[in-house]
């Protein structure tokens, strides 16, 4: 059998795989670098981004304040030498991408403007109008394809990662189309497969963000870290979860519960709307116990009112807010207030690894969402992580390919054969068996037990029932049947799958919960609500295990900033 | 698939283009003012006579309009009726139609030219 | 809200392994009034039938994967509200003038052929190196082609567009649009080097204005329009050069 | 990349040679207009050779002139050129609205600095240059 290899393989097409796969082929001349992506590259959850891509560009700000700003928005939980590399690097990723097209908006004289963002003290967001990771994506994407050395394999999902020696030697993947499981051997291999927004109910994340990367390296040993760090974004439609994007915000947009009132002049009476999102989403909750919400068939809201705004800078500015709200809601943001809740958004956490992308696994690799460089701690602000695709997935994409360079290829016929393991593992698990378990039902108990006990506020008593609960669903997943047993694009076997990601990373999570007992960012445990450096300024580590999951922890990297109190 | 620029679609297209504007701008007229109002009676059917026809002809500045406006819109009608053909179900034609589309126009440039500038 | 409604949605099937031609599936949802099409196809996916294949991701009309023949036009199924077609029944098909690999699922490697033909990235003479910064592009010049590169590829246009289904070769409103695109762009130098795909016979010349494509488009690319400016364009400085073959050829 | 052997069978559903009228089972209206817009060229044609036939008619002599103006002034004829004003002017409001649409486009070809002009200006400029120009036709036919 005749087994494809690439020096390097990123595992997900999106803006952290793309700008890794760009980065790879530039490091050296005759690197093959191959690209599998359960979706079109262009269908990647990057595409949804709206409000923008944060670097330093102005003359007013500085790499220092940038890199404060993201520290304490993080609330202390971030690696400070990662963060300082991140500013300084992330000047040179935005202009890199508007010199591959990305349409950028403009000053009148001609330079990239920048806008307000929460939690950044000046405007230092970069920004195509609200559509911001749609035109990355597609500069990202359009720039790929004139790269010989880049192979696609486009909607082939990943089932494994092969390991051979203690390292990373390539995957096995299911090639949707026809239904045949390949190995495709690589030296290293780099995930970029984004977040697991989808472990939860209500989320802006689309259906493809199912923490499948994520899964793979936990499989194979690579520990997940700060895993219980899950951003709520305050402004979500409530039942889709649709973006509304925090540049609604930064463009002078206000937030009112129903007595009227400008309610976040109670919690962050310095920054108002463009308060960090923890605090924000916090503050929601807040106001639905004091009973100053909405009512609605999805829950309650509050509203985003645009309306002063007025309508020139709407379609100037935020067009995509209206195009959404009008074709989602029947709502002219022009004329009407939106109807906003908090919606998971974003996991800080990820596949562990250091300032380089480079997990303890040899050979393997993260970048983007699914990792957790330790840029983002307890809480990202909004437009760090578009940056983080690019300055992240550069990096990974140079050192993966620097560790291909002198790394020889393993043994194509044991990949084979483990290719073959692996094609036969899946047909008994779900073609061999009459399982009555539907992925649909144990899906949605899942994100109902995730948004009861890992929500926006935590207790030990909803965090532990949480855990036990997903133990049981990992036994209901073992009789799961599948409806559909043929073999051409077969999205039933797909979902299986990836429903088999979304357990491991929600144990990770729930349990890394559980053992925090403290409250800091986006982790908020009413019944430890004071933040404890003394002995939780640590990140967490998820080893899986046969049993429930094992949690360790690694200290925190301090350069310049020591932890303070987190006021705005 | 091996892409090739192709160098005389520009110009059918152009004068389709043209013969576009001109047809729009000027054939309803005509097809109203001899086709229509001097059979309806709404002009004088004088105005249609041998006669007077012969005698607009002998201006240069006629002949020329009626150059421009014949030729250009056989073109426009050629290119279109080319494109229509193939696409209401002689598209295994597509080949052969252009050099029957534009040899009709060519040949009817010819005969123009040759009744206005040599008969008359 | 509380009302209950059924919609009758029938799904053209195709399932290679099985048949030799597409069949058609009737299903019976209950369904919310904020439902869009799409939402009726998950949920028969994960309640009623999880043999039915189908493309979707973003549900927010941005990714381009699940465009469908919805009542026979091409739309986004995540844009299709079900109460706009209540209490008529919805027939949903894969999109038409392509391959179905499976069930709602069309084969699109022939656009990914295309898009790259197009050279759709920036082309210039000299690459300025980044520590020079940005280059400058005032708002206007962005207008010129902002609206070009508005498109997911969603394929909607090549539904909507009977000269591809007659002619597989041509390059097509999306491609074309994208090269344009860039040829419009103020920091690109490479229209040269797509001229040969954008203005060959499978080209620009293949379109004959039926306009379908800009109806259909989601994001009001108007593709419809790259091709006639291009045409234009294209024509304009072929008759320059006739005329004037001396002269500055660009 | 693709594997060969991972192509699998597909089905490509067949275009109606008639997709104008009704394509898999559907009615397209925009579709048929685009069709009638079509046609305006057979109409154009058929007239303009009519046009050549009588100016060449005009070189052998009034009598032969005058049979074929006597064979034009009958009910089929009369109803052809009706008919054949009718496509002619579907042509021209087509025309002049693609145009007019061109135009105002974004980068259109009316430009004065970086400003385009309003639409509506434009609209106005081409369908006044129609009535215009028919006006002028019409007038010099009428008086020269």
């Amino acid at each position: 059998m005749n087994i494809p290899m690439h020096d390097v393989l990123l595992v997900g097409g999106g803006g952290a795989g793309l700008r890794a796969a760009i980065a790879a082929s530039e490091t050296y001349r005759g690197a093959d670098i191959g690209v599998v992506s359960k979706v079109y590259p262009m269908r990647s959850h990057t595409v949804s981004a709206e409000g923008g891509t944060a670097a330093v560009m102005r003359e007013d700000d500085n790499l220092d304040l940038h890199a404060y700003d993201t520290i304490k928005g993080s609330d202390f939980l971030c690696d400070q030498d990662v963060v300082e590399a991140f500013v300084k690097e992330a000047v040179d990723e935005v202009i890199q991408l508007e010199h591959w097209g990305c349409p950028w908006s403009r000053d009148e004289d001609g330079r990239v403007s920048v806008r307000a963002f929460g939690g950044m003290s000046v405007k230092r967001t970069l920004y195509a109008a609200d559509k911001t990771g749609f035109h990355m994506l597609h500069a990202l994407f359009q720039t790929s394809l004139k790269y010989d050395a880049i192979t696609r394999y486009d909607e082939w999902f990943v089932t494994s990662l092969l390991v051979e020696d203690g390292r990373v030697c390539g995957v096995t993947a299911l090639n949707i189309r026809s239904g045949n499981i390949h190995a495709i051997g690589a030296k290293s291999v780099i995930i970029c497969t984004g977040g697991a927004g989808k472990i939860f109910p209500f989320t802006t994340n689309a259906a493809i963000k199912n923490g499948d990367g994520m899964a793979l390296a936990y499989r194979i040993g690579c520990p997940l870290k700060d895993l219980e760090f899950v951003q709520y974004h305050p402004t979500g439609l409530p039942g889709t979860g649709i973006l509304m994007t925090e540049a609604s915000r930064g463009e002078g947009g206000h937030l009112v519960n129903s007595q009227g009132e400008r309610y976040l002049s109670e919690y962050v009476p310095g920054k108002m709307e463009l308060g960090p999102r923890d605090i924000l989403s916090r503050s929601f909750i807040h106001e639905e116990r004091k009973d100053n919400v909405f009512k609605g068939p999805d829950g309650s809201y509050v509203h985003l009112d645009l309306r002063h705004l007025g309508e020139k800078i709407i379609d100037e500015r935020l067009p995509f807010v209206r195009e959404l709200t009008r074709n989602y809601v029947g709502i002219d943001p022009v004329y009407e207030p939106i109807p906003v809740r908090p919606v998971v958004h974003y996991c800080m956490g990820g596949v562990h690894t250091d300032i380089n992308g480079a997990t303890p696994i040899p050979g393997l690799y993260a970048a983007g969402e699914a990792a957790c460089v330790s840029l983002n701690g307890a809480n990202r602000l909004g437009s760090n992580s578009l940056t983080e695709c690019l300055v992240f997935g550069a990096r990974a994409g140079q050192v993966a390919a620097q560790h291909a360079a002198d790394t020889d290829f393993a043994d194509s016929a044991s990949m084979a054969r483990m290719a073959q393991d692996e094609q036969k593992r899946i047909e008994t698990q779900f073609f061999g068996t009459n399982g009555k378990e539907r992925v649909a039902n144990i899906r949605d108990d899942l994100r109902k037990t995730m948004e009861e006990g890992a929500g926006i506020f935590r207790t030990e008593d909803a965090l532990k029932t949480t855990c036990d609960t997903i133990r049981t669903l990992k036994e209901r997943y073992k009789n799961i049947g599948i409806d559909d047993h043929s073999r051409v694009f077969n999205t039933d076997l797909v979902n299986a799958l990836e429903l088999g990601y979304m357990l491991d990373v929600a144990e990770g999570l729930a349990h890394s919960a559980l053992l925090r007992r403290e409250s800091r960012g986006s982790h908020a445990r009413s019944d430890y609500e004071e933040r404890d450096d003394e002995n939780f300024l640590k990140h967490s580590l998820a080893y899986q295990t046969d049993g429930d999951p094992r949690i360790e922890y690694l200290p925190v990297t301090l350069t310049r900033w020591e932890p303070e109190e987190r006021t705005y | 698939m091996n892409y090739k620029e192709h160098k005389s679609e520009p110009f059918w297209w152009g004068m389709f283009s043209q013969g576009g504007v001109i047809a729009a701008l000027l054939i309803p007229i005509h097809i109203f003012l001899g086709g229509i109002a001097v059979h309806l009676g709404l002009i004088d059917a004088e105005l249609m006579s041998h006669e007077r026809l012969t005698g607009l002809l002998q201006n240069p500045l006629v002949k020329l309009y009626l150059c421009v406006l014949l030729i250009f819109t056989l073109y426009h009608a050629a290119h279109r009726i080319r494109f229509t053909l193939a696409e209401i179900g002689l598209h295994s034609l597509a080949k052969v139609l252009p050099f029957l589309c534009y040899g009709g126009a060519l040949v009817g440039t010819a005969v123009v030219l040759y009744i206005l500038w040599v008969l008359f | 809200m509380s009302d209950h409604k059924t919609i009758k949605i029938t799904v053209l099937r195709y399932r290679p392994e099985e048949e030799d031609a597409p069949t058609e599936q009737t299903y019976e949802v209950e369904f919310r009034d904020d439902w869009v099409v799409l939402d009726a196809l998950n949920h028969i996916k994960d309640h009623i039938d999880g043999t039915l294949s189908f493309r979707w991701s973003c549900r927010m009309g941005v990714c381009g994967s699940c465009g469908m023949m919805v009542n026979g036009e091409p739309k986004l199924t995540c844009a299709a509200m079900l109460r706009d077609y209540y209490p008529k029944e919805v027939r949903v098909e894969p999109l038409v003038n392509f391959p179905i690999v499976r069930d709602l699922v069309t084969d699109m490697t022939d656009f990914m052929d295309k898009l790259k033909a197009v050279k759709p990235w920036i082309i210039r003479e000299e690459e300025k190196p980044v520590s020079e910064g940005e280059y400058r592009q005032t708002p206007d010049q962005l207008k010129d082609y902002k609206q070009f590169s508005q498109c997911i590829n969603c394929m909607l246009c090549y539904a909507a567009c009977p000269v591809y289904g007659l002619e597989h070769d041509f390059v097509g409103p999306a491609a074309i649009a994208l090269g344009h695109r860039y040829n419009l762009d103020s920091r690109d130098e490479g229209i040269q080097q797509r001229q040969h795909v954008i203005a060959s016979k499978e080209g620009i010349w293949e379109c004959t204005y039926v306009g379908e494509c800009s109806v259909v488009c989601p994001k009001h690319v108007d593709p419809a329009e790259a091709i006639q400016q291009t045409k234009v364009a294209t024509t304009t400085n072929r008759f320059k050069s006739l005329v004037m073959p001396w002269g500055n050829k660009t | 990349m693709m594997l060969d052997s991972e192509t699998t069978k597909t089905y490509t559903r067949p275009i109606s040679k008639a997709w104008w009228l009704r394509d898999r089972g559907h009615f397209n209206r925009r579709y048929f207009m685009f069709l009638l817009r079509e046609l305006t060229s057979v109409f154009v044609a058929l007239y303009v050779v009519l046009f050549i036939y009588e100016i060449f008619l005009l070189t052998k002599g009034p009598d032969a002139h005058a049979a074929f103006r006597e064979s034009l002034n009958s009910g089929p004829w009369i109803a052809f050129h009706i008919i054949a004003l009718l496509f002619a002017l579907y042509h021209s409001y087509t025309w002049l609205g693609l145009t007019t649409k061109m135009q105002a486009a974004g980068r259109g070809l009316v430009k004065i600095g970086t400003k385009t002009l309003p639409p509506i200006l434009i609209a106005l400029g081409s369908y006044g240059a129609w009535i215009v120009a028919t006006i002028i036709i019409a007038y010099l036919f009428l008086t020269l």
